[in-house]
């Protein structure tokens, strides 16, 4: 546990002697993230993922240059916003994360295991403090290429693809996994993403079910570096950690219901500003 | 070895405005690992950042510097298309140098 | 606290060696902080000695330095502080965390040329005083500024 | 492994999504029971039959936490019937333990011991005491529960019960049926009763 979380319950004890009022909190803390944005270490990951990108590697020392994303071969631009996507190769619809494993193994000759295998960047505060991904200063090859493969779209509208049967399917069944209710704490992803402006502790949570804007802003701004872990993470680590916290079994990494939430995420964010990496508390 | 800096010099004014992103774990030695070993020190002590062969900023710096260090600053003299070169190394004497052409405005 | 209201901050007697050294002008600056590092002056543990351990008997608070940063931290991973100092000749800007395990987070050594300016972020363990001393002219001069420091989260 | 969902969005037939395009709802509803099937694997002490569905789960899923009133009526009278109280007798424990079990959001993630005693995280979605700031909103602020109520038995009965099974009293509620699903033991729950109802606790301030 790094020094300044082991004074967490110091510092609540201390917050009533802040005779601030809840709006000036709020608005201070508006003025923190303002202050934040001057530099985004996401370019850090970014620039690593782009090196990767065309890096030689794997058992056939290939690069992963000629990886379709969806708009032809090597084309990275505007990838993501049009992700997921269904791919007639693999006949499966598919994600960022799950098709850079594809290439992985088409292309550079990786096992699907070796490909997922360390699928999220090391936490520098762990929150998850027993969790194999990782480690201190552990990298991620994954989440640093998607950093870059989603960097390579930022600016765009959201625009994912809802033309192929299995499109449309990914996004039903995205929208019952969003509903589904399980686990010993009654939890479902609706849980928390429903009713305007609500909180967990001072954390404002999207309302993915009513408002629009609330969901373009919570897809548009993943990837994001993650101030409080010193980490940038993925959408797939967003959802492993969303279900981790709702008491699930573990998600598994570019998995079918990681897709198909992803979708149902996606779609509902359509016509958003994609603004990712993003700089995120 | 470690991974090159994000750097941008311009000019604003007659001035090279400098900011600099550096990739560095900068622990603090007081972190444990689940297992209960603590995470060694291991963090950026010195920074010197160079145009024309004379010194414009050098910072030592502590453990308390956010990972990623961040930083930005200003000088007077520089011109667009000179270099600025920046060095850091750290407390396992780790180093690394990166250098920039200087923008326009 | 006494010492703030009166505006001077007391170092106790002594002098550091490497501001001797660079204020003799035996070490020209950049090769002084490119090569050395203040061990002793990072391992304190008060504003007081680290205010003695980089070389300073005293320092008087000035309105002409100001400290840019939010209020309150969301985290205290990460708080971007910006000092700038509008003294003139201002030599070196350093920020000390008062509450933290080590007061002393970074000196920057500012020569002719360059702004008096430095925005970086740093680590604050818990809520505490921030000072921004600087050098100038061989006389030290601070400005503090308190930050308050949240976390959210819910897993805990 | 049987997943009971298949059967949950299949129940009286009812669509989830409403107007059908292609794929059929049965597809979907085939597709959502695989995917559920395959992306999950146990961690831990979160073993994969957590994804089985009970009624009040599966009904919940299926209305989207909305559902029609004799389905709300069911499980509330359900619901009732799985209430335990303490064989103590006194409803009402400690505040000050209450608090911290307030203040605790652990417990039954994979990544949580589960030989350690779970927290309620009650102030993940709950203001109570005036003093802690950082208090979500998904539920109602608990500020002078006690205060505004009293302490009576029957309050106590209603908060206990609440606490324990919250579905009893409102179907489909976003809060955990913290007794009926063992995340806190009866005791804990009474502690959580004296933080809302105690007059000197500092919920009542």
């Amino acid at each position: 546990m790094p020094f300044y979380r082991l004074l967490a319950p110091v510092l609540a004890a201390m917050l009533p002697c802040v005779s601030l009022a809840q709006q000036d909190t709020q608005k201070e803390i508006e003025r923190y993230r303002q202050l934040l944005q001057e530099s985004n270490p996401a370019e850090l990951y970014e620039a690593r993922g782009e090196e990767l990108w065309k890096t030689r590697r794997g058992p056939k020392s290939a690069s992963l240059e000629s990886c379709d994303l969806g708009l032809g071969p090597g084309v990275v631009k505007g990838a993501y916003v049009q992700l997921p996507r269904y791919f007639a190769d693999t006949d499966r619809v598919q994600d960022a994360e799950s098709r850079l494993v594809t290439c992985m193994v088409t292309l550079q000759g990786f096992t699907p295991e070796e490909a997922k295998r360390n699928p999220f960047s090391g936490t520098g505060v762990p929150m998850v403090t027993t969790d194999p991904f990782s480690g201190v200063g552990r990298r991620s090859v994954m989440t640093d290429i998607v950093a870059w493969v989603a960097s390579e779209s930022r600016g765009m509208k959201i625009a994912p693809r809802m033309s192929h049967p299995k499109e449309r399917e990914a996004y039903q069944a995205g929208e019952r996994l969003f509903f589904y209710r399980a686990g010993p704490h009654d939890f479902a992803c609706v849980s928390c993403h429903s009713g305007e402006a609500k909180r967990i502790r001072l954390q404002t949570l999207p309302d993915l079910v009513h408002s629009a804007k609330d969901a373009q802003r919570a897809f548009g701004t993943w990837p994001g570096y993650r101030v409080s872990e010193g980490e940038l993470r993925s959408m797939q680590w967003r959802l492993w950690e969303c279900f981790r916290q709702q008491r699930f079994p573990e998600l598994e990494f570019a998995s079918d219901a990681s897709i198909a939430l992803t979708m149902f995420l996606a779609k509902r964010a359509e016509g958003g500003s994609f603004d990712a990496p993003s700089l995120k508390r | 070895m470690a991974d090159p800096m994000r750097i941008r010099a311009n000019m604003a004014g007659d001035k090279v405005e400098v900011r600099v992103l550096m990739s560095h774990e900068m622990e603090t030695g007081q972190r444990k690992e689940p297992s209960g070993a603590v995470v060694p020190a291991h963090f950026i002590q010195n920074v010197t950042v160079t145009h024309a062969g004379k010194t414009v900023l050098s910072a030592q710096w502590g453990t308390s510097i956010s990972k990623n260090p961040f930083m930005h600053f200003r000088f007077k003299g520089g011109k667009p298309g000179e270099k600025v070169t920046i060095s850091w190394v750290d407390n396992k004497g780790e180093r690394r140098t990166d250098e920039v052409v200087i923008g326009g405005g | 606290m006494d010492i703030r209201r009166r505006g001077i901050l007391k170092a106790g007697g002594g002098t550091g060696v490497l501001a001797l050294a660079t204020a003799a002008g035996l070490l020209r600056p950049g090769e002084a902080f490119a090569q050395q590092w203040n061990k002793a002056a990072f391992e304190t543990k008060s504003v007081a000695d680290t205010l003695k351990a980089l070389g300073s008997s005293g320092s008087t608070e000035s309105a002409q330095i100001q400290i840019t940063a939010p209020d309150i931290a969301e985290n205290g991973a990460v708080v971007p502080l910006t000092i700038e100092s509008g003294i003139a000749r201002t030599q070196t800007i350093a920020i000390l965390i008062e509450k933290n395990p080590n007061t002393l987070s970074a000196n920057f050594e500012i020569p002719e040329g360059t702004d008096p300016f430095v925005t970086t972020r740093v680590k604050m363990a818990e809520t505490s005083n921030i000072y921004a001393v600087v050098r100038a002219d061989g006389k030290y001069f601070h400005a503090v500024k308190e930050i308050k420091v949240t976390l959210g989260g819910c897993g805990g | 492994m049987q997943l009971k969902i298949v059967l949950a969005f299949a129940l009286g037939g009812l669509s989830v999504v409403g107007c059908a395009i292609r794929p059929s709802d049965s597809e979907v509803e085939g597709a959502t029971a695989r995917m559920l099937q395959t992306s999950f694997k146990p961690r831990g002490q979160a073993t994969v039959d957590r994804l089985n569905q009970d009624e009040v789960q599966a009904v919940c899923s299926l209305y989207k936490g909305e559902p029609p009133e004799a389905a709300r009526e069911k499980i509330e009278k359900a619901q009732q019937t799985t209430i335990r109280y303490p064989s103590s007798g006194s409803l009402l424990g400690d505040w000050r333990q209450g608090e911290r079990i307030a203040q605790s959001g652990v417990g039954k993630q994979f990544t949580d011991d589960p030989g350690r005693p779970a927290g309620g995280g009650c102030y993940n979605c709950h203001q109570l005491a005036p003093r802690e700031l950082s208090f979500g909103t998904i539920g109602p602020s608990l500020y002078q529960f006690g205060k505004l109520r009293g302490s009576s038995e029957a309050i106590q009965k209603y908060a206990y019960g609440k606490i324990y099974n919250s579905e009893a009293f409102s179907a489909c509620s976003n809060m955990p049926r913290f007794g009926r699903n063992g995340v806190l033991t009866e005791e804990q729950i009474t502690h959580l009763v004296a933080l809302l109802l105690d007059p000197d606790s500092p919920v009542n301030k």
